[in-house]
């Protein structure tokens, strides 16, 4: 029963950061609306027995690229946004259509979910296989080695290219 | 002698000359010129005991040569001739080398991709006529457009890209088109009689019902009749030929306008008998359309190209009616008038050019009163439009007379409109050369024109032979013909009451 | 003898290469010289072949020699082949004999002209042409000589062509003679349609088992192209302009031999022609309108030459009707005495042109009798024997072809009274030039008249030498007491005619006698009335002319026939194919629609550029609408 | 808690961030709104992992993160480029790529 109130706190909080991150006028307080939904997904990976992913998660998402954005928010001092939202209305009147469609598309999994019974795709196994440290671990050296180490050429790459774009001096053209 | 693979010699000398083109640096153009001359010179030699050790007297293919090339779909290198296309061949061999000498000092932009271009397009067509497997017949007549495209696109006049990309489209479509049909045929046959191969004779012995003979009979159809060009496709011949050089209008008048006819007569009559029987009174009179139109239009030109232009439609008009009257006499007729074209024709661009060359005008009413100027000119000028007009004794005579003859016996009404287009030729024609030759010298340039120059009547005595043996002479050429075009015949009769039997199922491998 | 005739029309060719050639290289007096003599040689083949042929008895008086076999396709063969029989034989011997002689004529006239070498080289390209049509043994090579002949007269109408009017003549005469050859290449269709073969004897032996209309339709296509060539009515109207040529080759071309080969051709083919009462006719009544025709328009024209033109037509008119009504023999016997008289008027009226530098209007000439001695007697005596008086060649010629009008199973009185008429006329029109140029005072402005001299021998020898022909010439064939010519020629006509066409001709002797006193009397008026309007009372001409004025208007100016096949065919034809065919159908329809596609793609590229706004939202935003529409497929699809 | 719910939830933040990334002009907060995005996907994984006792799901989780991570580090470093260039972080302002 506990977990049932704590997914639908989670939920809850997840959605009002979400939309408040979007809508917010000030780039800072967007950032921090989204930690707050970056923590309410943490909780519901802990909800998923997934402990290591959320882990993981707070630490990579939260603690890292979070702070990137602040920081980078700050250097570039960003102050009020007069008009924050796209000069077109064409594009936002489409965008909002946009949205109404993906809702659609929700409301639809809700269909299947309540109306037709869930889904049965999944093979009801126990539960015991518990996403913890040990368990992932052996599965990244073993069935996922090769990703893995793409992974790491990956994030090289991208640091040298973060390195290379900072250094260029570029003069701002009038 | 024969072990010697003659005809793939003759078909890609041109095309090894271009390579050799390639290692002379570009500031010795005179040496350029001296090699491509000698090249196509060779080529034409070569040829030569094609002609001569060619037995008239077997409709077979001579001269074959079949090597497997890509076994997987069963397309082979495999090339011959027959009666049809020893002309066409000999007609390739016999302007190359006239076409390089008339220009030798017409060209200076890039000579030597200018030359190269006109070996490789020789190789083009050398293999069109050729060759007996449709799908290497398809890539020489693809190969052949790329070239013609840069001599017109890049040596050519003022709205040269535009003429170059109408042409170019023009004939892609329409070779599209055949592409399919081609696949069409090969799977269908393929599928029919279990072995998949584009050999021509293995396609043409397979008989289709009548139905799917008509589709590809259309396809094919209308590649070659915009090549040809009959009536409602012709409007990128006068572009063409307007605003192509000296050279690629001969080369373009003289043989590529006959790849057209020689397609009909190599692919679509004995491949699709039946189809042709049904649309022979379609074309036939489209061609009777074209002779009379061509003629009226070419009347009211103000540009002698443009006339030419239209006078080529006039006179492949001819040719096509000859073909589609299924007579001996008017298939015979339209071989000739094939090359009769090609000689009057070729050589009236060659003298249009001489004179462009020295006015840089093609309008008529830049000139007047030439006759007194340039005598030597004007006796060429005045045996080469005769030739072109018809008159007995020259070469277009006989093909006129025997397409006439023998359209005379199937159709009476198209005979007799066709006939008229031999006065109106005599009119456009006259009237153009009164215009340009009599009369008194209205302007300054013209009295400083010089006489033809050596080389110049050089390149035209040849072609002046020739129109004058064949008007005076015919029987050798007929004669080398006669036994394929027999042959022909016979196949279209015997397929045609083959297919007809009642239960109309299909007779697979007919004679 | 007999493979010998290729000779024949070779010196005339090989006249022509060495003189075209090598014209430039040669004195005039070589080039002459070579080219008569070339024609002279052919002329004396022709005589030796001539008396070798009467040697065998009439019946098979044939030579033929066949050279090689021009094209051979299927079950069509034509071959280079000659044939030399009577009929053949006189047209050789008038085309090379008259031919000679103005040959001699033009080394004289021509002397002095920058294209002289060109001249002489054409003349024998003409003569060339000629004898192929002549002597050709199949309707190809007659056709071969028939186009040649019409491109000589067109190289030399078009001789000066530094004035357009000349090269303008040129192209209409070999226009209109392309016409005609239209109607003759089908109907040599035609015959190899239905007689499998184009020589002539295989043709005229076979002549009797084709239905009706065959040979009606034959025989009026080749009448049609013998109109053409002829200049009959309606293709008449090149023959006047063609008087733009040098007078030698008006004489020799538009007098005595081009303009003849319709009547040969009929002739030749007579086998064919008997055999439809519809076509004789035709050919009788368009002979005879082209008579009347041409002579009203000769009694109202001031140029020389035209008149003599008009005469020609109207000639030619009288052979065709001879022709019309059966009467093949005299028609050509008629050819060969106006071969000699129309020469001989033509080379005189190019002699007093000579005399006149140039001049040709008539009215501007006058009084020349004893200035120019020698053309005055030959033109007189050419006047005489065209007029057709008693001893001379024109009464024995016309006469016949007037007792053969009326006696004739194909004739009638009608023909015989028009015909006489026009013999009337004839004398009238031709006396009345010659009392206007050589009678009277000399209306020849100043300067001219300072040079007036008689033409030098090589010329006025010619000239003699025709008047004589002139006179002698009709002796040849007196009806019933020496027809000599016409028992030479009958065995080739009746060689495939069956006598029964004939019986039918009625009439006595005696009314054949009575006819000729009548046309000599016709023939007296009309030169007696031209005396008395043209030397006696000047005035008469003009109070005649102003008191008819409409008809006087419409002979003089050739009842406008001209002007309206110029309007009517030339004018709207040219237009027609600027105008609709090339500038609108060609330009607007094809090429329309080919730039026209080209345009569609182009907008619809330029539709398509305008998306890539660099916008990155919209670009987000298309790939939003990319991924819905996929998930909808997926869901609903 | 049957997974449904946790996919409603996920859809619903993915939707919101599409939403952002329409209409926001600001190339961070559309930034932003592209990592919302992605963990809602993540959401999804590790739903579905649990849902079907597999732990290739989270595994996955993990890959998603590092190419967040790459993608984070080179898109600001863009932004700052841009901004040093262009004194301007607005996306409709940054269309040289117009035609």
């Amino acid at each position: 029963m506990l977990e049932t109130v704590l997914f639908f706190a989670l939920a809850l909080l997840a959605v009002t950061a979400a939309i408040g991150m979007i809508v917010h006028r000030s780039p800072v307080y967007s950032v921090l609306m989204l930690i707050i939904t970056l923590f309410s997904i943490a909780g519901f990976y802990v909800l998923l027995n997934a402990p290591f992913v959320a882990a993981v998660h707070m630490i990579v998402y939260a603690g890292a690229i979070i702070v990137l954005f602040l920081f980078v928010v700050m250097l570039l001092d960003l102050r009020h946004e007069s008009d924050r939202f796209t000069l077109t209305k064409f594009s936002r009147v489409l965008a909002f259509i946009a949205f109404l469609v993906f809702l659609g598309e929700a409301i639809l999994l809700v269909k299947v979910a309540f109306i037709d019974g869930g889904l049965d795709i999944g093979l009801g196994g126990q539960v015991s296989q518990l996403g913890d440290t040990p368990s992932i671990g052996k599965l990244l050296f073993t069935a996922y080695l090769l990703p893995f180490e793409i992974a790491s050429v990956l994030l090289l790459v991208a640091i040298i290219g973060a390195v290379i774009l900072a250094k260029q001096n570029l003069k701002p053209s009038q | 002698m024969t072990d010697l693979p003659l005809l793939s010699i003759t078909i890609f000398l041109p095309a090894i000359g271009a390579l050799l083109l390639l290692f002379l640096k570009d500031s010795m153009e005179q040496l350029q010129k001296m090699l491509a001359l000698i090249v196509s010179a060779l080529t034409f030699i070569v040829s030569l005991p094609l002609y001569f050790s060619f037995n008239s007297n077997t409709a077979a293919f001579q001269f074959e040569e079949n090597y497997t090339w890509i076994s997987a779909i069963g397309a082979n290198y495999h090339v011959g001739i027959d009666g049809i296309s020893l002309l066409m061949i000999m007609l390739t061999t016999f302007l190359g080398p006239l076409v390089v000498l008339s220009a030798w000092n017409a060209v200076h932009k890039s000579l030597k991709g200018f030359l190269i271009s006109l070996l490789v397009l020789e190789t083009g067509m050398l293999g069109v006529f050729a060759s007996l497997d449709i799908f290497l017949f398809y890539i020489f007549w693809e190969a052949m457009l790329i070239p013609m495209y840069f001599v017109i696109g890049i040596w050519g006049g003022q709205r040269r890209v535009y003429a170059a990309v109408k042409f170019f489209i023009y004939t892609m479509v329409g070779s599209l088109l055949m592409m399919v049909a081609i696949l069409f045929a090969y799977f269908y046959v393929g599928e029919q009689t279990g072995t998949y191969s584009f050999d021509y004779i293995h396609l043409r012995d397979f008989l289709m019902p009548v139905e799917i003979q008509k589709w590809l009979f259309l396809a094919f159809g209308l590649s070659f009749a915009i090549k040809v060009p009959m009536f409602p496709f012709h409007t990128w011949l006068p572009d063409a030929h307007v605003e192509a050089p000296t050279a690629g209008s001969v080369i373009l008048a003289g043989v590529l306008l006959k790849m057209g006819t020689y397609g009909f007569l190599r692919f679509c009559l004995p491949m699709f008998p039946n189809a042709t029987f049904i649309f022979a009174p379609l074309i036939s009179i489209l061609a009777v359309i074209g002779i009379l139109y061509g003629a009226w239009v070419a009347m009211v030109q103000k540009d002698v190209k443009k006339l030419v232009a239209y006078s080529s439609v006039s006179h492949l008009g001819f040719v096509m009616l000859g073909i589609f009257s299924f007579t001996h006499q008017g298939m015979q007729g339209g071989l000739i008038q094939m090359v009769n074209h090609g000689l009057s024709t070729g050589a009236l661009f060659l003298i249009v050019g001489m004179i462009y060359e020295r006015r840089h005008t093609r309008m008529i009413e830049d000139f007047g009163g030439l006759a007194r100027q340039i005598p030597i000119f004007t006796t060429f000028f005045m045996i080469v439009t005769l030739s072109s007009i018809g008159l007995p004794g020259l070469n277009g005579f006989v093909g006129e007379f025997l397409v006439l003859l023998g359209t005379f016996q199937t159709n009476v009404t198209l005979a007799v409109l066709a006939t008229s287009g031999v006065i109106f030729a005599a009119v456009y024609m006259l009237w153009m050369f009164k215009r340009v030759m009599f009369g008194p010298i209205t302007r300054e340039e013209n009295k400083r024109l010089t006489d033809l120059s050596k080389r110049e009547v050089a390149v035209l005595v040849p072609i002046v032979v020739f129109i004058v043996w064949i008007g005076v002479y015919a029987q050798p050429f007929l004669g080398k013909m006669e036994k394929s075009v027999d042959s022909l015949l016979a196949q279209l009769k015997a397929k045609q009451t083959a297919l007809v039997q009642p239960g109309n199922e299909i007779i697979g491998g007919g004679e | 003898m007999q493979d010998y005739i290729w000779l024949i029309p070779f010196f005339p060719l090989l006249g022509f290469l060495i003189n075209g050639l090598l014209g430039k290289y040669l004195s005039e007096k070589v080039i002459g010289i070579l080219g008569s003599a070339m024609v002279f040689l052919s002329f004396s083949t022709a005589v030796v072949l001539f008396f070798q042929l009467t040697q065998l008895d009439p019946e098979n008086r044939l030579f033929i020699n066949t050279l090689y076999t021009w094209m051979a396709t299927g079950s069509f063969s034509a071959d280079v082949a000659f044939r030399f029989d009577a009929l053949s034989a006189v047209m050789v011997l008038v085309v090379t004999g008259v031919g000679f002689l103005i040959h001699v004529y033009s080394i004289g006239y021509m002397h002095g002209d920058r294209g002289f070498a060109r001249f002489f080289s054409f003349l024998n390209l003409f003569t060339f042409a000629m004898l192929l049509l002549v002597l050709g043994n199949n309707f190809l090579i007659m056709f071969l000589g028939w186009e040649g002949v019409g491109l000589c007269s067109y190289l030399l109408i078009g001789f000066w062509y530094e004035n357009p009017e000349y090269a303008y003549a040129g192209n209409k005469a070999f226009i209109v003679n392309r016409i005609g050859d239209f109607g003759f290449l089908i109907g040599i269709f035609m015959i190899f349609g239905y007689f499998g073969s184009l020589n002539f004897d295989t043709v005229l032996s076979a002549a009797g088992m084709q239905p009706e209309w065959v040979i009606t339709t034959i025989c009026l296509l080749l009448f049609v192209g013998a109109t053409g060539k002829s200049a009959q009515i309606p293709l008449y109207v090149w023959l006047p302009d063609a008087m733009a040529g040098p007078t030698p080759v008006s004489a020799l071309i538009h007098a005595a031999t081009m303009v003849t080969a319709g009547v040969y051709m009929i002739c030749r083919t007579s086998a064919m022609y008997v055999l439809s009462e519809v076509a004789l006719s035709v050919v009788a009544i368009i002979g005879l309108l082209t008579a009347l025709m041409a002579a009203t328009i000769a009694i109202t024209s001031k140029d020389i030459k035209k008149v003599l033109a008009y005469s020609t037509v109207s000639q030619l008119g009288y052979m065709f009707l001879a022709a019309g009504v059966g009467a093949f023999a005299t028609a050509i016997f008629h050819l060969m005495t106006h071969a000699f008289f129309k020469a001989l008027m033509f080379l005189a009226a190019g002699s007093v042109m000579h005399a006149l530098s140039n001049e040709t209007n008539i009215d501007k000439m006058g009084g020349l009798k004893n200035k120019i001695g020698t053309t005055y007697r030959t033109f007189w005596v050419g006047g005489l024997a065209i007029s057709g008086i008693l001893p001379f060649a024109g009464f024995f010629s016309k006469d016949e072809i007037l007792w053969k009008a009326f006696s004739s199973p194909f004739g009638s009185t009608v023909f015989w009274a028009v015909g006489t008429l026009i013999a009337g006329l004839t004398a009238f029109y031709m006396w009345r030039m010659i009392y206007t140029v050589f009678y009277g005072e000399s209306r020849v402005d100043k300067e001219v008249a300072l040079h007036i001299h008689e033409s030098p021998k090589v010329m006025t020898v010619p000239l003699i030498v025709l008047a004589a022909l002139s006179t002698v010439g009709g002796l040849v064939n007196i009806p019933h007491y020496f027809p000599m010519f016409e028992h030479f020629l009958d065995p080739v006509f009746m060689k495939y005619i069956n006598p029964a066409a004939f019986e039918a001709s009625h009439g006595s002797f005696g009314l054949e006698l009575t006819f000729a006193a009548i046309s000599l009397v016709v023939a007296f008026t009309g030169i007696w009335l031209a005396k008395v309007m043209y030397v006696q009372r000047r005035e008469l001409p003009d109070k005649i002319a102003s008191s008819v004025k409409g008809l006087y208007t419409l002979l003089f100016n050739k009842y406008y026939v001209d002007e309206l096949y110029d309007k009517i065919i030339v004018k709207p034809f040219v237009k027609v194919s600027d105008a609709f065919f090339y500038a609108f159908f060609d330009v607007k329809i094809i090429d329309g629609i080919v730039n026209g596609s080209a345009k569609i793609m182009d907008s619809i590229a330029g539709v398509l550029r305008r998306s890539h706004s660099g916008v990155v939202q919209f670009y987000a935003l298309s790939l939003v609408v990319g991924a819905i529409a996929l998930f909808g497929y997926l869901i609903f699809g | 808690m049957p997974i449904e719910y946790y996919l409603i939830v996920a859809a619903i933040l993915f939707s919101i961030g599409v939403l952002g990334v329409l209409t926001r002009r600001n190339a961070i907060i559309v930034f932003l709104c592209i990592e919302l995005m992605l963990n809602a996907v993540n959401l999804t994984l590790v739903a579905f992992s649990n849902h079907v006792q597999n732990l290739d799901g989270q595994v996955f989780v993990f890959f998603v993160m590092i190419v967040a991570a790459a993608e984070v580090a080179v898109g600001l470093a863009l932004i700052v480029a841009i901004f040093r260039q262009k004194e301007t972080v607005y996306v409709d302002e940054i269309n040289l790529m117009k035609w």
